[in-house]
């Protein structure tokens, strides 16, 4: 099974992920659009180590899961603060960063 | 024979569930696909060789963070009709056709400057032991500050989503 | 012979009998579909989207239960190693496992766990 | 998940693959209906009155045992109640969700070492996971689909709080239980099931005697898994009716009862493995039966019928405590979870490293 | 050990009545008075010690003030023969001076900051005529600057006088400005600034190499024009008549006396450079020859008393540069000796006029001041008739001499000798004018000061009696050798400064006709002639002035109108310097401040902000604030870099 493969289902992912990102309105979907992405980064570090053979990329996945996890955790602990000050996650709504 | 069969089966589906992670409107049926996603994901790592890999990625991914996902939708309970996105305007097409034909380029290109040869589907011995040995020498460190990061994500979410007295 | 086979075969088994049932209702049941019983067996106000939100102790619940989770996984893996890392191994494990721990107090004394 | 090829012929491997696959579904088919008269019976006979015994045709009535299979057609003829506001796909997945994770922790269940067949040896178990407990705490995370999704497609206010408890509990009773399989990785040096219960071929080496707090810890996240019993608040019928299945009505019902019993039966089944040697008769060594009994087949037979004499026990037991102790309030039910048993977990890991350190 | 006392006196009074302004009058003047007096005193002996006939100069070290490398300048004072006489010019005239001024002033409310600055001048000019170094004579020499604007404008209050203050720095500060290049260039040739070596190594010289002659030339020209602005030269001498401004004694002090005569002591100092760099030596004489007749022609028609004196002082002092052009050191010297006294009694004279006048100087409203002022009119007849050259008093031997000695330089001597003689006769001239205006016919002042009129106190006129002795006795001096044999007395000065000054042996050759014999006859007929010229001018001026301003006067004034104003207005110098540098100089700054400061420099900050606005006023559109506009902005610019990089 050439690799090219499975970086390329890794790509396809990244992309629905980045689109997601870019495109949702609402703040659930960027987030689940970013776990998206973490996912495709993790198909590469695995497909990696098992092509060189060598397991440090399933470590470096535990890793990166991990991280995925905090980031969701408090990603979400703020979609809920915001639900709560603004009444709805829609990006639109966001406005205090205008330049 | 039957690898490719497998590979091009779980692609096909997890191609299918990643879009529909995207596109779809409600919020719940975009977790499901998620779950979905990630469950056939676990299912490559296995195909892998990547057991224990396929393990966390169920256990923490699916069976963890995509639940917290469900809970926030249903914490809050969000009204369908809400979620409706506006019409995407042109413009947005637009940048969707310039993102994905500029990530088709990189991809491309990386691709083919790869000059690997056929990945042989060789299935690592069960590597969980091997896995844990190089984790607990050489990744000392990262594991150290894992807790840490750990800690700070416990601190920061509780503190963030505790209601202010 | 593919060792995936077998738990593909179950999957597709256990998820084909989940629908089998869910839908033998629907196929074999009778249907007379009358207003009280399209109602939800509920009493008091239909709250149907009712907007009112539950509390957030489901969400820190399910918060924790991540970060903790992720401490089991890792702690599965020192129990694969044991043995060979000795201690080493365990002097490791102790400080990530104490570190948690104090995520863990912290959550105690912030009272993030208190049931109302 | 590791999943070791075995050296048979590849012939011989499916045909050994697909029939113990069948066992597996025969099992898990079998055990809800026996379950249901267990149900009705066992209290029956601890509140001295008789259980369920009109059922019969002609004159055996056995007991009352076709009374499962009474209830089982009505539920399938029943007109099934879809709530006109409920979100018709999750409506019907919701159930899936409770079912095929059960099965797949069945089928991961070792019933024995090996059996001779035509001259292969070929492993009682269905689904040959090398990382055992792990694939266990996944299946888990399944179940908490299965809850999630049903209580919040029947949009009711109720089954969605019914939901979020049942979900919020299975969560919260999910880590204790991985903590208390760790002890048991690290006495006996494996994750996988089968070298766990080769491990304990001698009844001094049992789980229960070696880690007994794993024992208590795991037993009580096995009641909460299940959202059986003093943990059963989610379906308490006084307070939220019937909590995340209020809405489901007949063969939905049945998949959701199908899942509960099946996780049931695959939890004690990993309980006997793990803290009561599995397959291992108290007194009697392997080789001892084997000699006894003349053949490995016949060993093995006995071995598996063992296991399930203990899984029985664990079946009983679930069905005894229900009947006897309190429903708990669901703020005790999550102080009990978080502030007791993970400490405790934590503490028994401790233990258990510290002992085992010493003779390093 | 009596020079550091010669020093320190001036200074301690001037420290003593500057810092402490003692309150009552007479003890800051007593103090001034005591601090020139006691160091006239310290002088003496030291004079005395160098009239023996070996005395060579003794150099005495104060301490070593500047080591740089090899640049080694101590605080040496040098006493030989002409610091010697420099000195008791300075002191002597200084305290007779000091003495005036305590009467003169008796008006102001407190003169001890007068006296202060007074008692300053007179130390920074010992410094100037003592130091050994040129950098020490540079200090005395900006310290006498100093103090001449400090006094010019000691009634700062009254603008002009201020003004004349400054103007007066300024020129000197242009004529300055030449006298440090001279010091560095012969830092840059000689390695040394002190005279004691450059003498030596000059003196060794034994031929003069093209370089070393034009070095020495560029030295010679650029000290000059230090000389010129502090000597009131042609160029740089418009300061000396506005600096009239200032309290009399002051113009008799520093602008009669002592510090104009720097420029030619510098020169005198420095004669062997002069005498190797000839044609610096000739700009010298023309430039001299050229102010004191062009000084004089001014003189003739001006009606401020002390503006007429001041001319006077310019034109004389063009007769001193004229004598050190000709290479006649110790002529110029001598001239500059007799001069000091009687301008300074003139000057002093005047002062008491103007003290009776009650502060007016203009000749129009005085007249027969004869009996009102009979001392002062006795002694202001004899400085009158010592300055016009009248045969017997100084000013006939110093003046004649530096005719004669101008007369035998070869080649153009007798163009100089031309321009001293017409020079001469506009002298006697004026100066008979002046006394005819003031002292003569009838009393023009209004009825007033008429009856205010009476003699001076004693404290004024004493000192001038004293200049008078002096200014008659000092002449016979430097009796002109063929003289001296007629009254078998000899010629005191010249020899006195011979050992000083000395034609090194490089310029022997060019320098030889010095010490040729002339023919007494050709001596005595240019004399003569000099001589008759000046007295009748003399008379003529007598005949025209003697009763006032009369009408005939009045017709030949409009018969020459032209002459006249030319004349009455400087030849418009002061108009021409501000035309030609002060103006262009206003309107070149206007032009820089408005064109470059305001509009290149502010405008080029003010388009760059402006630009900067512009750019971020385009850039900002997009920041609408929606997280989706960055993210999208993010991602395709992340995408740009990639594919850049890669393609």
């Amino acid at each position: 099974m050439p690799i090219e493969y499975y970086f390329s289902l890794a790509l396809v992912m990244f992309l629905c992920g980045v689109c997601g990102v870019l495109f949702r309105r609402n703040i659930l979907f960027v987030l689940m659009s970013i776990e998206l992405m973490l996912n495709a980064v993790n198909l590469v570090f695995v497909s990696g180590s098992t092509f060189l053979k060598n397991l440090d990329g399933q470590i470096m996945v535990f890793f990166v899961i991990t991280v995925a996890a905090c980031e969701a955790a408090v990603g979400l602990a703020m979609v809920i603060a915001l639900f709560r000050r603004y009444g709805t996650i829609k990006s639109e709504f966001f406005r205090i960063l205008r330049g | 024979m039957s690898d490719q069969l497998v590979f091009w089966g779980l692609a096909g589906f997890i191609t299918l569930s990643s879009v529909a992670v995207v596109t779809v409107r409600n919020p719940v049926t975009a977790a499901v696909a998620l779950v979905i996603n990630l469950f056939l994901l676990a299912g490559v790592y296995a195909f892998q060789g990547a057991d224990f890999v396929a393990a966390i990625q169920i256990i923490v991914y699916t069976g963890a963070i995509v639940v917290l996902f469900l809970f926030v939708i249903m914490i809050l309970n969000l009204d369908p009709e809400h979620l409706r996105s506006p019409r995407p305007r042109i413009w947005e097409h637009l940048v969707l056709g310039v993102v994905i034909a500029g990530f088709a380029y990189i991809g491309y290109r990386f691709l083919d400057s790869l000059d690997v040869g056929k990945v042989a589907s060789n299935r690592l011995p069960d590597n969980t032991y091997d896995v844990a040995m190089i984790l607990f020498s050489n990744y000392l460190w990262p594991f150290e500050i894992v807790s840490i990061l750990i800690l700070l994500a416990i601190v920061g979410s509780v503190a963030i989503a505790k209601k202010p007295k | 012979m593919n060792p995936y086979l077998p738990i593909i075969i179950i999957l597709g088994l256990g998820v084909a009998l989940g629908l089998i049932l869910s839908g033998f209702a629907h196929f074999l049941g009778p249907r007379h579909p009358t207003p009280a019983k399209e109602e939800i067996f509920e009493c008091g106000v239909p709250t149907v989207a009712s907007r009112e939100r539950m509390s957030v102790k489901f969400y820190l619940t399910a918060i924790l239960f991540i970060l903790f989770d992720i401490e089991t996984v890792f702690l599965f893996l020192w129990a694969k190693a044991f043995r060979s890392l000795a201690w080493f191994g365990i002097v490791e494990v102790a400080v990530f496992v104490l570190i948690l721990v104090a995520g863990y107090l912290y959550v105690l004394k912030t009272g993030a766990l208190e049931w109302d | 998940m590791g999943l070791t090829s075995s050296e048979l012929p590849f012939i011989v491997d499916l045909i050994a693959t697909l029939s113990k696959i069948v066992v597996v579904f025969l099992i898990g088919l079998n055990v809800p209906p026996i379950m249901l008269w267990v149900e009705r019976r066992v209290p029956a006979l601890m509140q001295r009155r008789r259980g369920p015994n009109r059922v019969g045709f002609f004159k055996w009535r056995l007991w009352g045992l076709f009374q499962a299979v009474a209830d089982a057609i009505k539920l399938i003829f029943k007109e099934e109640a879809v709530p006109a506001m409920a979100n018709k796909w999750f409506f019907h997945l919701g159930p899936v969700f409770s079912v095929f994770p059960a099965f797949l922790v069945l089928s991961a269940m070792p019933f024995g070492e090996y059996i001779e067949v035509m001259g292969y040896q070929i492993s009682l178990v269905a689904v040959q996971v090398n990382v055992g407990f792990l694939f266990i705490l996944a299946m888990a995370g399944m179940a908490i689909y299965g809850v999630a999704l049903s209580g919040w497609a029947s949009t009711s206010k109720y089954t969605l709080l019914g939901a979020l408890r049942a979900s919020a509990q299975m969560i919260s009773y999910e880590i204790p239980l991985g903590l208390s399989l760790i002890p048991i990785a690290l006495v006996y040096n494996s994750l996988d099931l089968t070298e766990i219960v080769k491990g304990q071929s001698h009844f001094w080496q049992w789980g229960i005697f070696l880690s007994p707090l794993s024992f208590i810890i795991f037993l009580v996240c096995m009641f909460a898994e299940t959202n059986r019993t003093p943990f059963d608040l989610a379906e308490a019928e006084s307070e939220l009716v019937v909590g995340f299945h209020t809405e489901y009505g007949s063969t939905k019902f049945a998949a959701f009862f199908l899942g509960e019993y099946v996780s049931m039966f695959a939890l004690s089944l990993l309980c006997s493995i793990l803290f009561f040697g599995g397959w291992h008769l108290p007194l009697l060594s392997r080789e001892n039966l084997i000699n006894l009994t003349g053949s490995v087949n016949l060993a093995a037979l006995v071995g598996v019928g063992v296991l399930f004499l203990k899984a029985a026990f664990f079946m009983f037991l679930y069905v005894w405590v229900r009947w006897t102790v309190p429903r708990f309030r669901y703020d005790q039910l999550m102080k009990l979870g978080w502030k007791f048993l993970l400490p405790l977990g934590l503490a028994n890991i401790a233990v258990t490293a510290g002992i085992l350190a010493l003779n390093f | 050990m009596l020079i550091w006392l010669v020093l320190l006196f001036p200074l301690v009074g001037a420290v003593w009545n500057g810092l402490l302004l003692p309150r009552h009058k007479l003890l800051s003047h007593s103090i001034a008075v005591a601090g020139v007096g006691l160091s006239f005193l310290a002088a003496l002996p030291l004079f005395v010690s160098l009239l023996g006939e070996g005395a060579a100069g003794s150099v005495h070290l104060a301490f070593s003030w500047i080591q740089a490398g090899d640049l080694d300048i101590g605080m040496e004072f040098v006493v030989d023969r002409l610091s010697g006489v420099m000195l008791l010019i300075v002191t002597g005239i200084g305290s007779l001076i000091h003495i005036y001024a305590g009467g003169y002033m008796n008006e102001e409310k407190t003169t001890a900051r007068f006296f202060s600055y007074l008692n300053l001048f007179i130390f920074m000019m010992l410094l100037l005529v003592l130091g050994n170094n040129m950098l020490v004579m540079f200090i005395g020499w900006e310290g006498v600057g100093l103090c001449s604007y400090l006094l010019i404008g000691y009634w700062y209050t009254h603008k002009p006088n201020a003004v004349a203050g400054m103007k007066a720095f300024v020129v000197n500060r242009i004529g300055d400005f030449g006298f440090l290049i001279g010091i560095f260039l012969t830092y840059k040739m000689f390695g040394t600034l002190s005279f004691s070596q450059l003498h030596e190594v000059l003196a060794g010289q034994e031929s003069l190499s093209p370089a070393l002659t034009s070095g020495l030339t560029a030295i010679g020209i650029c000290l000059f024009i230090g000389a010129c602005g502090k000597s009131a030269q042609l160029p740089l001498y418009v300061w000396l008549p506005d600096a009239m401004a200032g309290p009399t004694p002051v113009s008799a002090l520093i602008h009669a006396a002592t510090m104009v005569t720097a420029g030619i002591y510098m020169m005198t100092r420095l004669h062997f450079i002069y005498y190797l760099a000839p044609s610096a030596l000739m700009l010298v004489a023309f430039v001299g020859g050229a102010t004191a007749l062009f000084a004089a022609t001014i003189a003739l028609v001006q009606n401020d008393i002390k503006k007429v004196l001041a001319y006077s002082t310019v034109s004389q002092l063009g007769y001193m540069v004229l004598a050190c052009g000709v290479g006649a050191f110790d002529a110029g010297v001598f001239h500059l000796l007799t001069h000091a006294c009687f301008k300074a009694l003139l000057f002093l004279g005047a002062g008491s006029v103007i003290v009776a006048l009650h502060h007016k100087q203009d000749m129009q409203e005085m007249g027969g001041l004869k009996k009102y002022l009979p001392i002062t009119h006795a002694v202001f007849l004899v400085a009158v008739l010592a300055i016009i050259g009248f045969p017997g008093l100084s000013g006939f031997f110093s003046k004649d001499e530096i005719l004669w000695r101008a007369f035998s330089f070869p080649g153009v001597g007798w163009v100089l000798w031309l321009m001293g003689l017409f020079a001469a006769m506009c002298t006697a001239f004026y100066m008979v004018r002046l006394l005819c205006l003031t002292f003569y016919g009838k009393n023009r002042s209004d009825e007033h000061t008429r009856h205010h009129l009476h003699e001076t106190s004693s404290v004024m006129w004493a000192p001038l009696v004293v200049l008078a002795f002096l200014s008659i006795f000092i002449g016979y001096l430097g009796i002109p050798p063929f003289l001296a044999e007629a009254f078998h007395g000899s010629n005191l000065f010249s020899p006195f400064l011979s050992s000083v000054i000395q034609v090194p042996p490089a310029g022997e050759v060019y320098w030889s006709f010095l010490h040729e014999h002339h023919s007494e006859a050709l001596e005595w007929s240019l004399m003569g002639a000099s001589t008759l010229l000046a007295l009748g001018s003399a008379s003529f001026a007598f005949i025209l002035y003697r009763n006032g301003p009369t009408p005939f006067l009045q017709e030949r004034k409009e018969a020459f109108a032209s002459v006249y104003r030319t004349l009455y207005n400087k030849y418009w110098v002061d108009e021409l310097y501000d035309r030609i540098i002060v103006r262009p100089l206003k309107e070149m700054s206007e032009f820089l401040w408005r064109v470059v400061d305001l509009g290149i420099i502010n405008g080029g900050l003010n388009v760059l902000g402006q630009s900067l606005m512009f750019l971020s006023g385009v850039t900002s559109f997009q920041m609408t604030g929606s997280l989706h506009r960055y993210a999208v902005v993010f991602i395709l610019g992340l995408m740009g870099l990639v594919v850049l990089v890669i393609v």
